[in-house]
């Protein structure tokens, strides 16, 4: 059975590291600052015991009023996964770093999350539309698309 | 002798015409032009039909059986239907050397058959160098190939053209050494005494000859496994992608005009020609054909496709080398002047040798694959 | 652990694809109404002084039994298709397995799946660059009326009949390949009536 | 792990293919023979059943695409719903089912048939009385295990024996 | 003197033979030699996301159907999986024992697809592919006798399946589970020691366990390259954790190695579908839940070893009859960031060999 990890420890231990990184957290998940984001994912990597090697997904939710990236990893070796998410207010600008740097497998992932919902992500090596075509008016998985 | 091959008085030398021929040379001509037009027609139509229903059968399918009496007729529809369709000849192309191609490629592979005999001295003509005939007119198709990828302006049909060209110009080698082989055995290039030399067929006398013809030939008109030039999961459908209606239809031809060759070709020089027991020998010959042929379709069935540098390496690596070994043991065979009586011994020995050459340079000096390039 | 970062593609045009994405802009703007279905001949059927010669026999006689199909198999109704070419149902059967991976050696579009305005542009190409005569079967919801994506229609086409002529409709999602056997026959009857020469004509010169 | 060589891995190959030659196809030569098709075949149409429908309009919410048209008008003399149109575009229709499974009074069936295709897109639409339920018209079993049993049984390919001649 | 070489450009694709689907490569070319390609994406993209955020939950399952639309049981478990996490369902056991015969067996029939494809595209012309296809026909036949489509199934449901079993169901199914291993033996005959496949696929387009993780490449593919990682035993869903079966893994993850990994999953999943056979209880098959389901808010992800990787659909609810968000994390498209390594510095022809042992759907990829 793959374990859940605690948001709240994982957290602290977040903390500790970069005061001020965390925004909230709770049993399920953590919510970091975008700025402090690869920080925390790359302590999540290389941290022993944590060991999150592995990037089950990454995606995005539109809650109108701010953007949340939801990023679930897991590792292999300890079997236990953690979901940890940014938050982006900016709604006609929003913006991310890229974590294709410490996980490849988010590099066609986050194409699609810029496509559809149109968070950019910075030092994305190839931040172009994925799906759509280019010239393509909106992000349709923005809950004011019609 | 200056005034070339194709002389009445050759013909007659070589008994290439029966006796009692009416008419002479003309009517000879004539009557064997119509006879391999319509040979190499039929007979493209038949194995059409042939590799469509044996390859559907072996695919646990049917195969085309509506088209006429067990659709027979199949290949006619095909026909009608695409020499009927419109002819697109793309913007890019160059229009001269697009249309000049599939003319290019046609033509030889119907004049391999003036020197093929379908029955004792049946043939269009005997040329004392005949074989030597065949390999230069089969490799002009290429040219035609070529110019067809090259007209089109497309870089699958150049893919395809440049794939081609690689392949018959390695494997023409082993090729043209396998059928010394054969030469040195019947002490003559005419392909008609060739099969009258052969009192038992040379397949027995030459088998490492035959495999390797048989796989050279193979890959010089590109039957699976080495139909890289149209291997559709990659290069599309190779250098006629551009191509429709009439041109594509001699393409299509020519495709399998050349299967038939080959096959005569090898039923000639291994499997005795028209020889044989009870049949009349027109029938053994289109018997043998149509067998060699389904040989064919069952590697082709069967066999993955071999990638372009495998390709070249397995003629340069391998069919050429047992090609020279071939030559060689089967010279010393020649001039050691094997006794008649003992020739069934010959044969046990030839197999012998096949097989322990085959194990050894496979074991030793040839492995099939290649590494990746580090860019 | 130290992994390579995935770097630029070596070949990546911009203008390019601002140049693809403008002919589907294009193409999505002129084509909102479906194209009418090629059913005249339905009506013709009324008509009695239809007179098929033999030569249009023959010719449509090979035409039909000789349909080679184009490969433009987007998405779930291929494997139907699949399906009917392979050992079970065997449209080889008819002299039609084989594909020809290049269109303009085909004569059948079996449009098996959805459409989407990406990909619209490049099956309208591969219909014109197939050599007339050719032939469209819409085969299943998706590629009648974009089936149940239909309401998607930021990104999916309502019917291959905007963009193309349709011969015959094979509703089914997908079509069993039974139901796509017995379309490709309603379409061999078509083809069976197609006038090749018309005899009116050369009997008036 | 080990592999073959000097050919004998194309040999084996090649025994397996000849030997389907020698097989029997398991070709159905569909125009003329017919395989029983399965008791729940979703079929390409619906069939309505106009005595046991009460107009509640059920399917037609419950259409994941809305393809389902149907208009009711209140007959107050016997105080139910009249349906004025029922109407189902089979050309938009994907045959999921659920329509058919929310029928709360069994009034909606799929048909058996699959022979629908069309030369025209308009004659694709089912209106009222093509979708009637008429007695030629087979019922697929699909939710009704009852329908299901007077069906012919399917044919299935794993009772075609292949491997001998 | 060097010899100097342009680089051209091939454009392979949206429509081309061996591209199993509308998938389109921009290959950059020396000579024969692929030095970087760009896949191009979205030529079926239907937006399957969006689509679900309108629809009521069971009016969803329709639509998983279409995602990967040869393995349309893995989508609806997986779906349903995530439904029922979401909303707290207790699943009956005949449902559960129901639900794994049939995502295994869909496995063997997405295998099969997967290997035959990847023969065919080697240059098997054809023959591999159709003799598997024949095998799934024999599957697809049992699929159409309990929901009574071919490909898109819609069959389970949130809270179990839409039908029971049909009575002739056992032995038929019976029947295939004995005729099986004899094809599947025969196929190995037919060209897994194959000289000119070995020497195609041995070596070529290798993924190191290392890389693969990192690319977050999942299902086969991850297990070829020698890591033993797999959802069934590793987080077990549904009943899983009663099964008695080994997860097969390869060492070195070139082609071949892909090859062989999905040809011995196949006999695994047999095994399981065995064991099912005969735990299978009797009893109810959907559980009491009202027609449109309404759950609690919050977010849930459920994840299943599909035939392609791991398939996971990320629900987030707003307590209404329509989800808030519906994610779908495809192993298609993740496993395909790893091919840009992979056939880097091989040719043309290993590039399509590559893409194919990748086995790819493009419904999944595009969504």
């Amino acid at each position: 059975m793959t374990i859940p990890l605690s948001g709240k420890d994982v957290a602290s231990k977040i903390e500790e590291k970069f005061p001020g990184s965390v925004v909230e957290s709770s049993q399920d998940n953590l919510v970091v600052k975008g700025n402090f984001l690869l920080d925390a994912a790359r302590f999540l990597r290389d941290t022993e015991g944590l060991d999150l090697d592995f990037l089950n997904f990454v995606t995005a939710v539109d809650y109108y009023d701010h953007f949340e990236v939801v990023y679930w990893l897991s590792s292999l070796e300890h079997n236990h996964s953690l979901t940890i998410k940014a938050r982006c207010y900016d709604r006609e600008n929003p913006v991310l770093p890229s974590v294709v740097g410490l996980w490849q497998g988010a590099d066609l992932q986050e194409r699609e999350i810029f496509d559809l919902f149109g968070i950019k992500f910075e030092d994305h090596p190839n931040m172009k539309r994925i799906f759509l075509w280019e010239g393509f008016a909106g992000h349709p998985l923005r809950k004011d698309f019609i | 002798m200056a005034t070339g091959e194709l002389s009445i008085y050759n013909l007659v030398k070589f008994q290439a015409i029966p006796p009692d021929w009416p008419g002479g040379f003309w009517w000879h001509w004539l009557f064997f032009t119509v006879v391999v037009i319509g040979f190499v027609l039929t007979m493209v139509m038949g194995v059409i039909y042939i590799e469509r229903r044996g390859m559907g059968r072996m695919q646990s399918r049917l195969g085309p059986n509506r088209t006429g009496p067990f659709g027979l007729l199949q290949p006619v529809a095909d026909a009608i239907k695409v020499l009927l369709k419109e002819n697109i000849v793309p913007v890019a192309a160059d229009k001269i050397v697009h249309w000049l191609a599939p003319v290019i490629a046609f033509a030889p592979a119907l004049m391999i058959f003036a020197v093929i005999p379908f029955e004792n001295g049946a043939l269009l003509a005997d040329l004392n160098i005949g074989i030597l005939y065949v390999v230069a007119i089969s490799s002009v198709s290429t040219v035609g190939i070529f110019m067809a990828g090259w007209g089109s302006s497309n870089k699958y049909s150049l893919l395809g053209a440049m794939r081609n060209v690689a392949a018959v110009v390695s494997y023409e080698i082993p090729l043209v050494l396998a059928i010394v082989g054969v030469v040195l055995i019947a002490g003559s290039l005419s392909l008609n005494q060739m099969v009258v030399a052969q009192d038992i067929p040379f397949i027995l006398l030459q088998p490492l000859g035959f495999l390797l013809f048989f796989t050279a030939g193979c890959a010089e008109i590109n039957r699976s496994p080495f139909d890289l030039m149209e291997a559709d999961s990659e290069i599309v459908a190779g250098f006629h992608t551009e191509y429709s209606g009439m041109k594509f239809a001699m393409f299509y031809l020519v495709e399998y005009a050349e299967a038939v060759a080959i096959s005569a070709i090898i039923t000639t020089l291994f499997l005795g020609g028209w020889r044989g027991p009870l049949l009349p020998p027109w029938l053994w010959f289109i018997v043998k054909v149509m067998l060699v042929f389904f040989a064919m379709v069952w590697t082709r069935t069967t066999l993955p496709r071999i990638r372009i540098d495998q390709l070249m390496a397995f003629a340069w690596k391998f069919l050429l080398p047992m090609s020279l070994l071939n030559l060689f043991i089967t010279a010393l065979q020649v001039l050691a002047d094997w006794p008649t009586q003992l020739i069934w011994a010959m044969i046990i020995v030839n197999f012998a040798v096949m097989a322990i050459i085959i194990l050894i340079w496979s074991r030793f000096f040839f492995r099939l694959g290649w590494g990746r390039i580090e860019v | 652990m130290e992994i390579k970062p995935a770097g630029k593609y070596i070949y990546s045009d911009i203008e390019l694809d601002r140049e693809e994405g403008q002919v589907i802009e294009d193409l999505k703007a002129n084509s909102q109404e479906p194209i009418p279905d090629p059913d005249r001949w339905l009506d013709e059927k009324l008509e009695q002084n239809i007179l098929l010669t033999t030569v249009d026999a023959l010719i449509n006689w090979g035409r039909r039994s000789s349909l080679w199909t184009a490969i433009c198999f987007p998405a779930c109704c291929a494997f139907e298709m699949i399906a009917a070419n392979g050992p079970r149902f065997d449209l080889a059967r008819f002299g039609m397995e084989i594909l020809r991976a290049s269109p303009r050696q085909a004569d059948l579009m079996i449009t098996a799946g959805t459409l989407t305005w990406k990909m619209a542009p490049n099956v309208r190409r591969i219909y014109n660059q197939m050599a007339e005569p050719k032939w469209v079967i819409a085969m299943g919801a998706c590629a009648i009326s974009g089936g149940i994506f239909a309401s998607a229609e930021y990104a999916v086409v309502p019917g291959y009949n905007r963009i193309i002529p349709v011969d015959v409709y094979v509703p089914g999602c997908p079509p069993r390949p039974e139901a796509l056997i017995y379309g490709i026959q309603m379409l061999q009857q078509k083809i069976a009536r197609r006038k090749n020469i018309d005899v009116r004509k050369l009997l008036e010169r | 792990m080990k592999f073959e060589r000097y050919g004998i891995g194309i040999a084996k190959g090649l025994t397996v293919t000849i030997r389907h030659l020698l097989r029997h196809p398991t070709v159905n030569q569909y125009p003329e023979q017919r395989l029983n098709i399965s008791r729940r075949f979703r079929g390409n149409e619906l069939v309505w059943n106009r005595e046991k429908c009460t107009g509640c309009g059920t399917c037609a919410k419950t259409c994941p695409q809305g393809a389902i048209e149907i208009v009711t008008s209140t007959d107050m003399t016997e105080n139910k719903y009249v349906v004025d149109k029922y109407q189902v575009d089979t050309g938009y229709c994907i045959q999921c089912g659920l329509c058919v499974e929310a029928c709360p009074y069994e009034a909606l069936y799929f048909s058996h048939a699959y022979e629908c295709a069309k030369y025209r897109r308009g004659e694709l639409v089912q209106g009222k009385e093509d979708m009637l339920d008429r007695p030629e018209r087979k019922v697929s079993g699909y939710f009704y295990p009852d329908k299901a049993k007077e069906l012919p049984e399917q044919t299935m390919l794993v009772e075609k024996v292949t491997e001998k001649r | 003197m060097a010899v100097r070489t342009e680089p051209f450009v091939l454009n392979m694709g949206p429509v081309h033979p061996s591209t199993h689907g509308v998938f389109r490569m921009r290959a950059t070319l020396d000579g024969e030699v692929v030095i970087d390609i760009e896949p191009v994406f979205g030529y079926l993209h239907r937006g399957i996301e969006k689509l679900a955020e309108q629809r009521t939950y069971t009016g969803i399952t329709p639509l998983t159907d279409r995602l990967d639309y040869i393995s349309s049981m893995s989508n609806n478990l997986a779906y349903c999986l995530a439904v029922e996490k979401l909303a707290g369902i207790k699943v009956p056991e005949r449902a559960e024992y129901i639900r794994v015969i049939m995502a295994e067996l869909q496995r063997i029939a997405a295998l099969l697809i997967a290997v035959g494809a990847f023969l065919n595209d080697c240059g098997a012309y054809f023959t591999p592919f159709l003799y598997m296809f024949r095998e799934r026909e024999r599957i697809v036949d049992l699929f159409e006798m309990v929901s009574g489509q071919r490909l898109t199934y819609n069959y389970m449901r949130a809270g179990g399946v839409s039908q029971d079993l049909p009575e002739e169901f056992m032995p038929a199914l019976r029947k295939f589970m004995d005729m099986m291993p004899r094809f599947m033996d025969e196929y190995d005959r037919l060209l897994m020691q194959n000289e000119i496949l070995i020497a195609r696929a041995k070596g070529v387009g290798i993924l190191t366990g290392e890389q693969a993780i990192n690319c977050s490449v999942s299902g086969p593919v991850l297990r070829a390259s020698g890591v033993n990682w797999d959802i069934r035993k590793a987080d077990p869903y549904s009943i899983y954790d009663r099964f008695d079966f080994d997860i097969p893994t390869q060492a070195t993850g070139d082609c071949y190695d892909r090859y062989r990994q999905r040809v011995e999953e196949m006999r695994q999943s047999l095994r399981i579908i065995r064991q099912a056979m005969e735990q299978l209880p009797s009893g109810p098959v959907r559980a009491e839940l009202p027609q449109l389901i309404r759950p609690p808010t919050g977010e849930a992800y459920a994840r299943i070893e599909a035939p392609k990787g791991e398939l996971g659909f990320y629900l987030v609810s707003d307590n209404s009859i329509a989800p808030y968000r519906c994610h779908i994390r495809p192993p298609s498209l993740i496993n395909l960031t790893a091919l840009r390594d992979m056939v880097r510095g091989w040719k043309v022809a290993d590039l399509i060999i590559i893409f194919g042992s990748i086995d790819i759907t493009v419904g999944e990829i595009d969504r």
